[in-house]
């Protein structure tokens, strides 16, 4: 059986103390052991930011990919390899910011990976300038008067684009997050969990407290992930609202996969495949064609 | 000498299809037992403007275009403007009996006119779109070719399903044979008879490298449409289910770049093709394949810049661009293929050298390449020709007897063992874009940091002794040393040709391996040169250049063209200072 | 009184006879004069595809791009000098597919721009692949099977992100589109503005008679463009549903622009203002914080 | 020679404040009346690991740090650990006495121990967090450095609003010095006495290069986040409202160069600031840049690659990319400041060049002169001294005096008179990044595509003209010659000077305009020398081959550093054989 320490190295994380972060970390194991899965069956894809570290932390195939391009790498990976299980975990500057048109068309392409962002709702290593996530009036070193764009609403932004499966969990809920993660990596598509994230050295203002007061779980009143005008309202209390929805969102597992379709992998995953598919005599075809 | 050469061209406005009825002529000619080089030269637009193709035909191979023209087909007036004055003595137009333009332009000038009912016979046998066939017929008429290729190049582009527009076709083509044949006298002295021969092959150098990856075993190309490479893009799409391939069309080209560095670190060749513009989007992906160390293979289709330039236009300006490109110091290759049968080469022997040294290959290519289409031997192509290596890929046998494994384990040759992941438990490893150890793990230590920078460096070493030596021709002993890289070969090895019968003892050096500069092969073979002149497609010398600084080797001339367009023979022999 | 005359030049455009650009073409010329803006009031910057081409064939400022960036270089463009009006123009591979992050970014940043993109649902220009408003199962030579890719739903990204100025047009419908034009030149902020744009040469199926057969237009049917919500649903109408609604979708003037807050312009356009915005002698304060 | 130079090094976790800490000192130092030179060193995360800052002082200006130490100040054990052998002789190590830390270290070792109750008077005079402060009031004390200066450093850094915590500072400050001065015995040889001194700035090149481009009239940035370019984009956001900029803080490096283009069409000019990774992105838009010839300003700050490297560490790796980045063949400047005052003449001379060729400049600095501070002379900075040139902008008149205006008319230097968008009817004009006639629409016709092409290219001969000599220090006739460019320039000097005391006649030839390359220039200042040695913190390189292939200078040995580090005086001597 697999264990939470199957996933552990020896590496300590160089995360501030009481960073949100290590929350997700924990989460992240527990989910991998609650959906059965050993860290030979799983490819963690990240970007660049304090929350993309992630797989330096574990024991686990990982690539730690470019600023905001996680999950165009997770996707080649993955049609490369659809037998392994791919997660990304990425801060919200590199998912949403750098990364926004990648997250855009993932989400339509409904390529089978989990795509689980680490909102602090400010860029943390760079030390602090504000996010496409960071709301109106945010002050930080690159918004000294306050940000003064719209935050950037990626459930909506994902519902409204065909995604099919969107959570939101929270750092310090780490069973609550464990158990959406155990989900989304047997989802059928695209995945995304947008993770509420405290940055307690750079977003001070969002503390834990002021997350408490807000969060609350869609599935405490009775929502249906199924019914996707539901979840469209729900995705749109925040940002915005006061109130921040947790838990499924959304899901559909009607919708097949990008990688599903591909007949070339319906032989098995291409890196399983010989490099010459067929005998060579056929392969004169490609000659001939040009007769 | 050939007992055939003769230049045909077909003209007009883009949306008239000069693209394609000239690449069927070729095909056809080809198919008749004949050798062609055929040149495109089209707009960046979709209607109007002014098109033509022209077709070089011969009895022995070729591998340029020529200036004169014998037979022009005008599909529109401004045909007849432009190319009247490059018509040899005698030389004949075909155009439509209704077609205006000013009758001054004949005036004086040794040329034939045959006016034809090309519109009338179209419609009344067919249908409008088919006065392009009607055209053809003429010309093959007038020239003694076999109307049957043509036809059966029709009747290939149609499919099964085509029956009755073939049938069409065929009636047009006769018909306009035979209006021809009425109303002017074909005593002309270029005759082109169709020939038993061998099934030889029609090609683009594009077409030939994608052959040559699937062939070479690539599985997997992500890409974003851009002229001229994404022919490439749309022949693996049209060829990935029954090959075998999974081929993405993506939102953008750094998501393509990043999805094969994904792809090719999962375990499978992956390649993407793209334009300047599209390469300048995918070098901070180059940066990270580098630092991984994974794989990953590039086609570079150049065109004409800054920024989007000439679109449709060919340009060897990116030379330096591809050896530099990316942050920070690691190795690459770079080759240049100039005829498709190179392409073909290195559609497969990009990938193995991108997994021997686990490094990033180049293939430069430019739109005279991508478009140009040359009658080639099918036995060049032939797959039991497919060299596969797969460098330091471990098996599972291999992996298993590692005590421990480290991907990114110091080696000699600075190539590390590579262990799939997913393959094993005891390849569970990280690869990071950040300075790393042996394991994998992010560190900033100094020392580790030296080492790692060296071997990654020292992979260069290897590669660079795999690099052919540039590819001689000519006398050895010679006034004057021609110096070429990519696709201006064949109109400089024409050009040295008719140097040597005009008694200028002229050889000619041209490179494919570009980097890791092969300075002590360019070395050898320039060392003792009297007079060296280069020629390329680009206003600063690019290769010249890279010969002096990695060579050490100064050339004396240099012949630029950065107009777009490519050589000819006839534009190397004109600039060429006989002195 | 500006007339269209004051905006022709005398380039022939090389779109294909029956293009849809032509419409978008007039459409222009006809809401720049209801608009009451001259040429020289005016800058129109493009991106590179066939429609994009637009200002080329125009009597107006332009600045022909980069696939992808027109929207960045316009904002760029808007910051320094605000008292021109901006309006891209740009195909919707370009809008939605290259330059899909700065569509997102731009929408919630409310910058004051129109943002015109021709959709023909296909790339023109490089001749004929899906792109991603295409729709499920297109055949093009990179969709040999199919496009498996749900359509990008611009309507509704926009509206989910803040957008202040959603609406779509159709070429065929000139004057239609000329109003929507002319309003969104004079609004407050980022205007989207969708059209729908045959392409005879590569996208046979959407013809001008299967646009025909679904397009409405939204105040026909009592729509209020006010109503986030409602415009909500009508955007999610199309790509999905078989009807495409048309006009005026969302609209709100109370939500202030980008440029309106920013510190620097309330002293006029930067290009307008000297070099040195004030005396020599203050600027020796930059010298002294450094001792 | 100095009567003072004496070494400190403040080290502990990233977290523990070690650089505000350091940053803070030097500054007192400075308003102390002596001059600094201060280096950073930490890691890329936000906790753990091993920080320090070097902060070297003397009552002559110095320009580079040194490997030896006099004063530590631990914050944690480990620092012991790591610096203790970088001790002079009699060296001092000042740490809280409870710090955990293996004696075995000290042993044996001619160190003195200044054990300390930091904690405790930080927290019961204080709080925690002002246990820094206490170190370098002890750190002061012990060379008799006035308190005064440190306290009034903490005071700005709180502001008016602060006043408590000042307060408790001065009283933490104070206590801890007492404690010192009970406890040990400070007859240290090290004295830093402070000393009257007409105000002086402490400065690091990425804030002097941002004043400079303020005072330039730099009125629009965009850029995004990326370390060692960072603290540009936010100086400038800080500095906006005040000084009438607007900085915008884009989506990604992509917007942002675009973003710029788009306003410096506009008319203004406008700059970005990135590294490597970020730059790469930029290159699309560096070559639309070049098509349309819109004056742009990039500051590239180099750290170690490929990819994301180690993203607080320096280098200079990335000269080779800069020169080449870019599709196409257009005009660019290259400008490597080495000095906060050299960075502060770029920031109004790049964009004098950029709007004079309208063509892009290149700033490239790195991660050493990002973050090193040193002291410098206000003088250097004066507004006045500041010159504009805007170029071949048109004025209003010079426009209506024009018959027609062409944007991109063709002109015996390549730069076309610019009259800017909105101006005036007679400016409405198309910029395309087609190919384009004078008048700025589409072309593809190949006689204007060259004329164009050459145009742009002959601003380089201009540009060219424009480029300074290298910088020449030393004696005329020397044995060796030490060439460098960049970053290193203070520790090249010094080790100059060493090698002159020691009897050894050498001298120094650093370039800071480094392309168009001055070769001239370059030749006469290398074209005699009797051993040229090259200093570069890259591994291939770089500057020694532009060297090789643009100024026909060998160089014979190379000092190449590529570990992260930034140069000392000291790495350089021991690299340099002496023969
Ligand atoms: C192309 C590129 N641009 C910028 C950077 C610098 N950078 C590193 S992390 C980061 C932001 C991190 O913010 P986020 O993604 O939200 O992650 P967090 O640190 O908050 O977890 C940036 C801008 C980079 N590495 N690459
Ligand atoms: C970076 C980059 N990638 C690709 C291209 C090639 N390209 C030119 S136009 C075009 C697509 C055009 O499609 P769309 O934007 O929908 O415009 P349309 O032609 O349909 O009007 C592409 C991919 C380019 N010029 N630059
Ligand atoms: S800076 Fe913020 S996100 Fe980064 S480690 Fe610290 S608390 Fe976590
Ligand atoms: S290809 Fe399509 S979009 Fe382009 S001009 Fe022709 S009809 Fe219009
Ligand atoms: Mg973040
Ligand atoms: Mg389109």
């Amino acid at each position: 059986m697999v264990t939470v320490a199957d996933f552990t190295n020896e590496i300590r994380p160089t995360w501030c103390p009481g960073c949100g972060d290590y929350g997700i970390w924990n989460a992240l194991k527990r989910g991998f052991v609650k959906a059965g899965l050993t860290p030979q069956e799983i490819m963690m894809v990240t970007g660049i930011g304090c929350g993309s570290k992630m797989n330096d932390y574990m024991h686990i195939n990982g690539l730690n990919t470019l600023h905001g391009r996680a999950l165009a790498v997770a996707t080649g990976f993955k049609l490369a390899n659809p037998a392994m299980k791919v997660i990304v975990v990425h801060g919200d500057g590199d998912g949403y910011g750098e990364g926004g048109n990648h997250f855009l068309h993932a989400a339509r392409r409904n390529i089978g990976l989990v795509d689980l962002v680490e909102n602090n709702h400010v860029y943390g290593l760079t030390k602090g300038q504000y996010s496409p996530t960071s709301r109106l009036g945010f002050i930080t070193k690159t918004s000294p008067r306050g940000a003064l764009e719209r935050p950037l609403s990626p459930l909506a932004l994902a519902i409204s684009q065909g995604a099919t499966f969107v959570a939101r969990g929270f750092s310090l809920d780490v069973n609550g997050l464990a158990d959406i993660i155990a989900e989304a990596m047997h989802h059928r598509g695209y995945a995304l969990i947008d993770v509420m994230q405290p940055c307690v050295s750079f977003n001070r203002q969002m503390d834990y407290d002021w997350y408490r007061e807000r969060i609350y779980k869609v599935e405490d009143e009775g929502h249906d992930p199924t019914d996707r005008e539901a979840a469209l309202r729900r995705a749109l209390e925040f940002p915005g609202g006061e109130r921040i929805p947790t838990g499924i969102i959304y899901r559909t597992e009607e919708v097949p996969s990008y990688e599903e379709q591909v007949a070339s992998l319906l032989a098995g995953p291409l890196v399983n495949q010989p490099l010459w598919v067929r005998p060579l005599e056929e392969y004169r075809e490609l000659v001939r064609e040009n007769v | 000498m050939p007992n055939i050469d003769i230049s045909l061209r077909i003209g007009g406005e883009a949306g008239q299809g000069v693209e394609s009825s000239g690449a069927g002529f070729a095909t056809a000619l080809t198919r008749g037992g004949l050798f062609v080089a055929a040149v495109p030269d089209y707009y960046s637009r979709i209607r109007g403007g002014h098109n033509f193709f022209t077709i070089r035909v011969s009895d022995e191979p070729v591998r340029a275009t020529r200036e004169a023209v014998h037979l022009l087909i005008a599909l529109d007036g401004e045909t007849v403007r432009r190319h009247v004055d490059r018509l040899v003595p005698g030389g004949v137009i075909i155009a439509d009996e209704g077609l205006a333009f000013d009758p001054a332009l004949l005036e004086g000038k040794d040329v034939r006119l045959f006016s034809l009912p090309l519109i009338k016979i179209a419609e009344e046998l067919g249908s409008r779109v088919m006065v392009n066939t009607g055209a053809l017929a003429a010309a093959a008429t007038a020239m003694g070719f076999d109307l049957e290729h043509i036809l059966s190049v029709i009747a290939d582009n149609f499919g099964a399903k085509g029956g009755a527009i073939v049938e069409a076709n065929r009636r047009v083509a006769l018909a306009t044979a035979d209006a021809l044949r009425e109303r002017y006298n074909l005593a002309l002295p270029w005759r082109v008879p169709a020939r038993p021969a061998p099934p030889r092959l029609t090609l683009d150098a594009n077409r030939a490298f994608a052959m040559g990856a699937i062939m070479g075993g690539c599985k997997f190309m992500a890409g974003y449409p851009m002229t001229p490479a994404t022919s490439i893009l749309e022949y693996m799409a049209g060829h990935a289910d029954r090959w075998g391939l999974v081929v993405k069309h993506a939102e953008d080209e750094i998501a393509a770049v990043n999805m094969c560095i994904g792809a090719a670190h999962a375990g499978v060749r992956a390649m993407t093709a793209t334009s300047g513009g599209g390469f300048d989007l995918m070098v901070e992906g180059i940066s990270l394949a580098a630092m991984i160390e994974v794989p990953l293979v590039i086609y570079l289709a150049q065109r004409p810049g800054p920024s989007t330039g000439m679109a449709t236009r060919t340009a060897q300006s990116d030379l330096l661009m591809a050896l530099h490109a990316g942050h920070g110091e690691f190795p690459r290759i770079v080759l240049a293929p100039h005829t498709p049968e190179e392409a073909f080469v290195c559609g497969y022997r990009a990938f193995n050298l991108a997994e021997m040294y686990q490094c990033l290959v180049i293939v430069i290519s430019d739109h005279y390449n991508a478009t140009s289409l040359f009658t080639c031997d099918p036995a060049s192509f032939d797959p039991a020709r497919v060299e596969i290596d797969r460098g330091k890929l471990l098996t599972a046998e291999a992996l298993e007897a590692m005590e421990v494994y480290h991907r990114y384990a110091n080696t000699p040759d600075g190539i590390s063992p590579r262990a799939l992941p997913g393959s094993s438990p005891k390849a569970v490893y990280l690869s990071t874009s950040d300075e790393h150890l042996e394991n994998g793990h992010i560190t900033e230590d100094p020392q580790v940091a030296t080492m790692m920078a060296r071997k990654r460096l020292r992979k260069l070493d290897g590669a660079r002794g795999k690099m052919r030596p540039p590819f001689r021709f000519g006398p050895a002993e010679a006034e004057c040393t021609l110096v070429s890289w990519g696709s201006p070969f064949g109109s400089v090895y024409e050009a040295m040709e008719t140097l040597n019968a005009q008694g200028y003892p002229t050889n000619m050096v041209h490179f494919v391996d570009v980097w890791p500069f092969p300075h002590e092969a360019a070395q050898e073979a320039l060392g003792g040169a009297k007079r060296i002149v280069s020629v390329e497609n680009n206003a600063t010398g690019q290769f010249a250049f890279m010969l002096h600084a990695y060579g050490g080797i100064e050339v004396q001339e240099q012949i630029l063209k950065f107009d777009g367009r490519g050589f000819t023979p006839d534009y190397v022999l004109a600039h060429l200072e006989r002195s």
